[in-house]
């Protein structure tokens, strides 16, 4: 330092920039994102805290009655309880059964994406790099698995390990981690020409290090886009399953099966059923994208000057 | 001046789209036909598609009593030997004349339909030889009395020796060997999507409303009500339970209502002795009981008097059924008179439970099917809140019926919900549902839960000789009551079946579930 | 280039085997088909008559052995339930679900891709972010509960478009197609949106990743130094670098709507492949089970050598003899 | 003596969400005809958007907010887009740092070249071809023909930089705006690189504008020189005289730093500090904070003063 100088009168200290700041104030420029992000902490709580928020326990069967089915929106019920968005075919409260379908949903869509995303992009990475026979096992793998149908897959482990949130996790995330291997691979096949990669082996770094440190962050753009959307398809898949009665148990729902059961009765005017779930859903899913979204945008290192 | 002829032919051509229009309908059905083989696979649906090509000796009205079809009369000539007398003048769509040599040919033709995997051998073998006596006289000899036989025959649709000699069932579904003597013939056949049929104009029977007929199967519910409501189809079958409110208020919709023959009812575990454990019963901490309560026939009343089967009706099943206590409906031969269905009680259950040790209740998981029977899935979520509230806490488990079926003939569970679609006679759930496992006699093959009463199975084999209807008939009511008493099932309600149609059409609605093109007519026509 | 088809092939062949071998022991833990096709009142006669009509009273390896020696000359089995080779069975069902399949794919195409490039052409415009948000509801909610709002608004309420099934169909290369004649086209429309809503989706957003990405690359600056004309920087120079994960997705996306037509089929009355296999599965109709998973098998992995083979079009960097 | 460039008050600023950051603020030096400038800086000094000013190409959130570029006396802040698209890679090309990045991985090497050709002027594809051809035998590619059938994955990265500056000269250009060009190269390369880009600025009069932070290229390749620190010219000069008698405190440190110039066995001698943060520039001059010399004075911003003849320095204390 200068032994002049008098201590300069700076306008503004300037602020530390730490990443982690860096990011967060990066995250935050966008309202919508961070709107959105507020909304998901928001459906989050919700889930964590279902039991002591929601007005009823929608998972015991003892509490509801057949007799207040059905009801529309604003109705009380025979137990008092003065139902919001109207009660299910079971006498189910609504805003109860969304408020805990939420938790299911939520398990079972981020969980299996997750676990999902792990072992495809995994497995993807370690295809691109190691070529050969590796290769073309692990593809012949994505192959077979992408071409198993979701529904027979799902009806297997219910055979194999009977019904149950957790099982649904499984059999999506075998339906799932093809498609992370899949895009990551198309991507990485690319990247590995690259010299940063040759560099990487040059120095002889160990393979992990390379496929995770050099070879991941740059594959990680479209595998964000798709792993983001992936949990919406998760959940929507776990819909399709208990629709088709493969999925989470009956007695409790997840937001799929609210809407699937409230399906069969949008011919006849009982909306609230399905509709207010497919808000619930709608909501959580554009939520979780608008975070992906700014998400993906933020820590992408290439969008970065 | 050019208008005038312009207008004239699109008047004349509407007036031939509403001439067309009334000559063409279109049925939509939810459960695909699979074969238009009439002996290669016992299903409903395909039962339903052929009644409307081929006939059967014996037919039934839309209350499954036996009416003459391709037989004019049937009787006893010996306690072993049925004489049916056959109508004259029939021919088959191909112009071949009916004749009792088809007879003998059909009868000898249903244990050789290679690959089926349900067949119609179970009506063939009771018959030990099929006589012609004259071209329109058939004798069926047995080896003892058997009362069954005319009913047997409402299953057994009539085909041509010279046309079917060598049919094989691809021959049937692809058209060629699709030939009847019944009021429709078929002109094309897209498996699994649809069948176009046009009026046999030399029918015997009464002459059908409407010349053509495409016969769609669409399988997902509310599509089917949709596609009625766009006017794309109409009529439809298996009217979902949920759509029920809003149609029976749609000025555009009509809909024909009948109790039909399937009772809808739980199981029960007998497999296990009283001194085992049940699969799925434990005490309120979820530990083994060391006990079968289920063998303790207080406690199967008390759970069958904590259901209230009025609410079931009422709010699951919206209307479209009736309580039942037992498998056939009033007004059906053998039915059980002044049997009503058990009231709900729910303090009385609790007595009971109690009287039987069980005054804490215990837990229990009922399972069910929830792709099989009418709102299967939330029969048994309804029943699990009834049986919860007397002490008796329920988990519910429902899965398709591909898994559920499989397990339930292992007699895996301890409470299941199931439904039995019934011939219009005692003797048919008796044998199949309620008598005990026995291979030899054929009986007890749907038994799941192994019900198992000496004096039901004694009054049950006494009815398969007795060739007196009246006096089989109190043979029957006495089993069926027995049965009853011992609470064998649970039976909860009896379905109704349910066909809408668009305004100006009408269905005579069929306790059977088949849904056939004749039964509908223009409405003013009835 | 022959020999690594030729390695695909063989790799192809061993898929197919492991996938019969998982089919025959998933079918055989989910529950026995007799059960299921059997009349409920048939005695265990009947039932024993059915089994061994069926093929099934053999052990399980014994049956899997006659179906690999059948397969080995072209011989898949007959469907139990319909008595039909079940090749042929799904071969007839093909064309419904691949028309319906390519419909969504290419509306996909033709709606994600210029709404893609825009958005990421613009990232901070307001009809971006618009696009942006809508494409979320492309896959936000569950295809049947879509496809019934669907038939509901176009079919029910304003009677613009059929509601379900197939219509009239053309022949063209002995087989039936529908989107041929002009009914036949009015009934793909409502389900080949219904399929396509998430791939739409899929494709913007991979379009406008990729695009925004390209765009900041010194080969985009590069080409703009050059004085280039905006279109040319843009359909030539950023175009062909986004399209690898757009080939790949879609691509993939091709096979998964063949597979997976289940729900959009079912609620459309579609009488396609994925009709085909939900009844089967439900029923147990192995023989069309395996079948079926063969053949999609062999689908995806055509599917996927195709995709490989553009990557190498596609991008000079990716070299085929550099591949396994 | 023509100026091709004159460059006056160029003020470059990006607009972000934590404040505008003042990338080039205040900009002023000419290129001559045939002459070579350098300008030289550390990393973040502004010379780069500098370079993409004269082209037109600062991309969002920034934007020109003053002063002017006369470009042969047009003033091209003034101009349209489309206007400055015609000038650029016609009578303005740019060469880019990194040679791995500026060729478009996918293009074929003649498709690269021939839409550039065609871009600015209506030629048949074989004309644009043989163009192409002529350019890469002029950078020094061996058979040409051959390698215009490559992709750019198949080429060195001394190769691909032949390539682009082939490309800057196919309209034989009457400004290139090098930005580092040599940087990522091994030093023979860049020696013969530097060799025929001189020979090309003498032979063709063609201006050129060397973006570097390295003073030992510029030193035998530049005829002027401006130094630039913190977005603004400290020091403008001919080159000898800037090298061999640097005025300003920085320019000063950077010759001092330079190895070459060192002595055997002495250590390095090094800027003390950083650069500072574009956003939260100290008031007064902004190499304040690590200039040995700075005084109260310093409090005051500093203006571009001529004080010996052809030279300018923007220092209230210079080395005199």
């Amino acid at each position: 330092m200068s032994t002049t100088a008098l201590p300069a009168p700076a306008p503004a200290p300037p602020r530390v920039e730490t990443p982690f700041r860096r990011f967060v104030s990066e995250f935050c420029e966008s309202k919508v994102a961070l709107g959105a992000l507020v909304v998901f902490t928001l459906i989050a709580l919700a889930a964590i805290f279902a039991p002591w928020i929601s007005p009823q326990d929608p998972y015991d069967l003892g509490v509801l009655d057949i007799m207040d089915g059905r009801l529309e929106p604003g109705s009380v019920g025979a137990t008092g309880i003065t139902h919001w968005l109207g009660t299910d075919d079971q006498g189910r409260d609504m805003l109860s059964g969304i408020i805990y379908g939420l938790r299911i949903s939520l398990i079972v869509g981020a969980g299996s994406a997750i676990i999902a995303c792990l072992v495809g992009a995994s497995l993807g990475l370690l295809a691109a790099y190691a070529g050969g026979r590796t290769d073309g096992a692990i593809m012949r793998l994505v192959d077979l698995q992408l071409s198993f149908p979701a529904i027979l897959a799902a009806l297997m482990i219910l055979a194999f390990l009977g019904k149950g949130v957790l099982n649904v996790v499984i059999a999506l995330v075998i339906v799932e981690w093809a498609y992370y291997a899949r895009t990551v691979r198309g991507t990485a096949l690319v990247e590995r020409r690259r010299e940063y990669i040759e560099a990487a082996q040059c120095l002889a770094l160990p393979t992990h290090r390379i496929l995770f440190r050099h070879l991941l962050p740059n594959c990680l753009p479209p595998l964000i886009v798709v792993g983001t959307m992936q949990v919406a398809r998760a959940i929507a898949l776990e819909a399709t399953l208990s629709f088709l009665g493969l999925g989470v148990p009956i007695t409790e729902p997840s937001l799929g099966l609210l809407i699937a059961n409230g399906y069969e009765y949008m011919l006849s005017g009982k909306y609230w059923i399905s509709f207010y779930p497919g808000i619930a859903l709608l909501i959580t899913i554009v939520s979780i994208n608008l975070v992906g979204d700014q998400l993906r945008d933020v820590l992408n290192p290439r969008l970065k000057k | 001046m050019m208008m005038k002829p312009i207008m004239a032919v699109a008047a004349c051509f509407g007036l031939l789209c509403a001439e067309a229009r009334a000559q063409n309908l279109t049925m939509a059905v939810g459960a695909p036909v699979t074969s238009l083989d009439p002996h290669y696979h016992q299903l409903s649906p395909n039962n339903a598609a052929s009644d409307m090509i081929f006939d059967r000796l014996v037919d039934t009205d839309s209350r499954s009593r036996n009416i003459p079809g391709l037989a004019l009369s049937w009787t006893t000539v010996e306690p072993n030997v049925w004489e049916f007398k056959l109508r004259p003048n029939v021919r088959f769509h191909n112009g071949n004349p009916f004749v009792a040599e088809d007879v003998a040919f059909t009868i000898a033709r249903l244990p050789n339909v290679p690959n089926s995997p349900s067949s119609y051998a179970i009506y063939a073998r009771p018959i030990t030889a099929v006589e012609v006596v004259d071209p329109l006289t058939v004798r069926f000899r047995t080896t003892e009395p058997y009362p069954l036989l005319p009913l047997d025959m409402t299953n057994v649709r009539i085909l041509n020796r010279a046309t079917h000699e060598r049919s094989t069932t691809d021959d049937f579904n692809a058209g060629r060997a699709a030939i009847g003597t019944g009021p429709y013939r078929v002109v094309s056949h897209r498996m699994g999507d649809r069948i176009e049929l046009e009026r046999n104009d030399t029918y015997w029977g009464e002459r059908p409303a409407f010349g053509r007929v495409n016969y769609r199967m669409i399988t997902n519910d509310a599509s089917r009500t949709a596609a009625l409501l766009a006017g794309d189809v109409d009529v439809i079958d298996q009217v979902p339970t949920s759509d029920l409110a809003r149609l029976r208020t749609d000025q555009r919709v009509t809909l024909s209502e009948i109790v039909g023959l399937r009772l809808i009812f739980l199981g029960l575990d007998f497999a296990r002795p009283a001194g085992e454990n049940s699969p799925f019963v434990t005490d309120n901490n979820g530990q083994p009981l060391g006990r079968n309560p289920l063998q303790d026939v207080r406690v199967r009343r008390a759970l069958s008097m904590a259901i209230d089967r009025r609410a079931i009706v009422e709010r699951v099943m919206e209307g479209a059924a009736v309580p039942a206590s037992q498998f056939l409906p009033e007004g059906t031969y053998s039915h059980v008179p002044d049997m009503p269905p058990t009231a709900y009680d729910a303090d009385g259950a609790r007595r009971l439970l109690a009287e039987a040790g069980y005054p804490q209740g215990f837990r229990i998981t009922l399972a069910g099917p929830n792709d099989r029977y009418i709102n299967d899935a939330r029969i048994i979520q309804a029943v699990g809140q009834m049986w919860t509230r007397i002490g008796v806490r329920t988990t519910v488990e429902a899965q398709p019926w591909t898994t559920f079926v499989a397990r339930a003939g292992r007699a895996d569970f301890s409470a299941f919900l199931i439904g039995w679609g019934s011939n219009p006679d005692g003797s048919h759930p008796l044998r199949n549902i309620l008598a005990t496992v026995n291979r030899d006699r054929g009986w007890g093959a749907s038994n799941r839960g192994r019900y198992s009463n000496a004096r039901v199975d004694e009054l049950t084999l006494q009815s398969l000789s007795e060739l007196n209807d009246a006096r089989r008939e109190q043979i029957l009511i006495q089993a069926q009551r027995l049965a009853a008493d011992d609470v064998g099932v649970i039976p909860l309600h009896i379905q109704t079946n349910i066909w809408a149609t668009r305004r100006g059409l009408t269905i005579a609605a069929r306790a059977d579930e088949l849904t056939r093109a004749q039964d509908v007519r223009p409405a003013a026509a009835r | 280039m022959s020999l690594y088809l030729l390695r695909r092939l063989i790799q192809a062949v061993g898929v197919m085997a492991v996938m019969s071998l998982i089919v025959f022991l998933g079918v055989f833990a989910i529950g026995d088909p007799v059960d299921i096709l059997i009349a409920p009142d048939a005695d265990q006669i009947e039932r024993e008559r059915a089994i061994i009509a069926l093929g099934l009273d053999k052990p399980l390896w014994m049956q899997y052995l006659v179906f690999l020696g059948n397969a080995l000359r072209g011989d898949l089995g007959r469907s139990f339930v319909f008595n039909e080779p079940a090749l042929q069975l799904i071969m007839g069902r093909m064309p419904a679900t691949l028309e319906l399949a390519l419909g969504a794919t290419i509306m996909a195409i033709i709606i994600g891709l210029p709404l893609g490039l825009y958005a990421g052409l613009r990232p901070n415009g307001a009809i971006s972010k618009a696009i942006l948000a809508i494409s979320i509801l492309g896959f936000s909610l569950p295809t049947f509960w879509v496809g019934l709002m669907l038939i509901m608004v176009f079919a029910v309420q304003l009677g613009w478009l059929p509601s379900t099934g197939r219509g009239e169909t053309a022949m063209l290369f002995g087989l039936r197609w529908s989107f041929l004649t002009q009914d036949g086209l009015a009934h793909l429309i409502m389900p080949a949106t219904n399929l396509a809503l998430f791939k739409i989706s899929l494709v913007i957003r991979l379009t406008r990743a990729g695009v925004r990405e390209t765009m900041l690359m010194d080969y985009v600056k590069f080409a703009r130094a050059k004085g280039l004309s905006p279109a040319r920087v843009t359909f030539v120079h950023v175009f062909k670098n986004i399209l690898i994960p757009v080939v790949t997705v879609v691509g993939l996306e091709l096979g998964s709507t063949i597979a997976f037509s289940v729900v959009t089929e079912s609620v459309f009355a579609w009488p396609g492949m994925g009709k085909l296999i939900i009844d089967s599965i439900n029923v147990l109709d192995r023989p069309v089970i395996v079948a079926y998973l063969m053949t999609i098998v062999l689908m995806f992995i055509t599917i996927n050598l195709i995709v490989d083979l553009t990557y190498s079009f596609l991008d000079p960097r990716v070299r085929l003899e550099s591949k396994g | 003596m023509s100026l091709t460039l004159e460059v006056r008050d160029l003020r470059t600023h990006f607009f972000t969400r934590a404040g505008v950051v003042k990338a080039v603020d205040g900009v002023s030096f000419t290129v001559a005809r045939g002459k070579v400038l350098g300008l030289v800086g550390e990393s973040g000094s502004g010379k780069t958007v500098t370079g993409f000013s004269i082209l037109g190409m600062v991309d969002e959130p920034g934007r020109i907010t003053g002063g002017s570029i006369l470009f042969q006396g047009r003033d091209l802040a003034t101009l349209s887009e489309e206007e400055m698209r015609h000038l650029r890679g016609n009578r303005i090309a740019m060469i880019f740092q990194d040679p791995m990045m500026t060729l478009n991985p996918v293009l074929r090497i003649d498709t690269q070249m021939i839409e550039t050709v065609q871009a600015h002027e209506k030629t048949s594809r074989e004309e644009a071809r043989q163009r192409s051809r002529d350019a890469l035998g002029m950078v020094g590619i061996a058979s040409p023909d051959e390698r215009l059938k490559s992709y750019p994955h198949q080429f060195s990265g001394g190769m691909r930089q032949r390539v682009a500056i082939a490309i800057a000269l196919l309209h034989r250009p009457d400004l290139i705006v090098a930005d580092e060009p040599t940087t990522a190269l091994d030093v023979t390369i860049q020696g013969q690189i530097l060799a025929e880009v001189q020979k090309l600025a003498a032979n063709t009069g063609t201006a050129l504008i060397w973006i570097t932070h390295d003073l030992s290229v510029v030193a035998g390749l530049a005829d002027d020189i401006a130094v630039m620190y913190a977005g603004r010219v400290v020091e403008h000069g001919l080159v000898d005289e800037v090298l061999d008698r640097p005025l300003h405190p920085y320019t000063h440190g950077l010759i001092g730093s330079v190895p070459s110039r060192n002595k055997r066995g002495e250590p390095l001698r090094q800027i003390p500090g950083m650069t500072p943060s574009m956003l939260a520039l100290p008031q007064g001059c902004a190499f304040r904070a690590r200039c040995p010399r700075a005084a109260d004075e310093c409090l005051v911003e500093p203006e571009l003063r001529t004080i010996l003849p052809g030279r300018q320095v923007r220092c209230h204390r210079p080395h005199l």
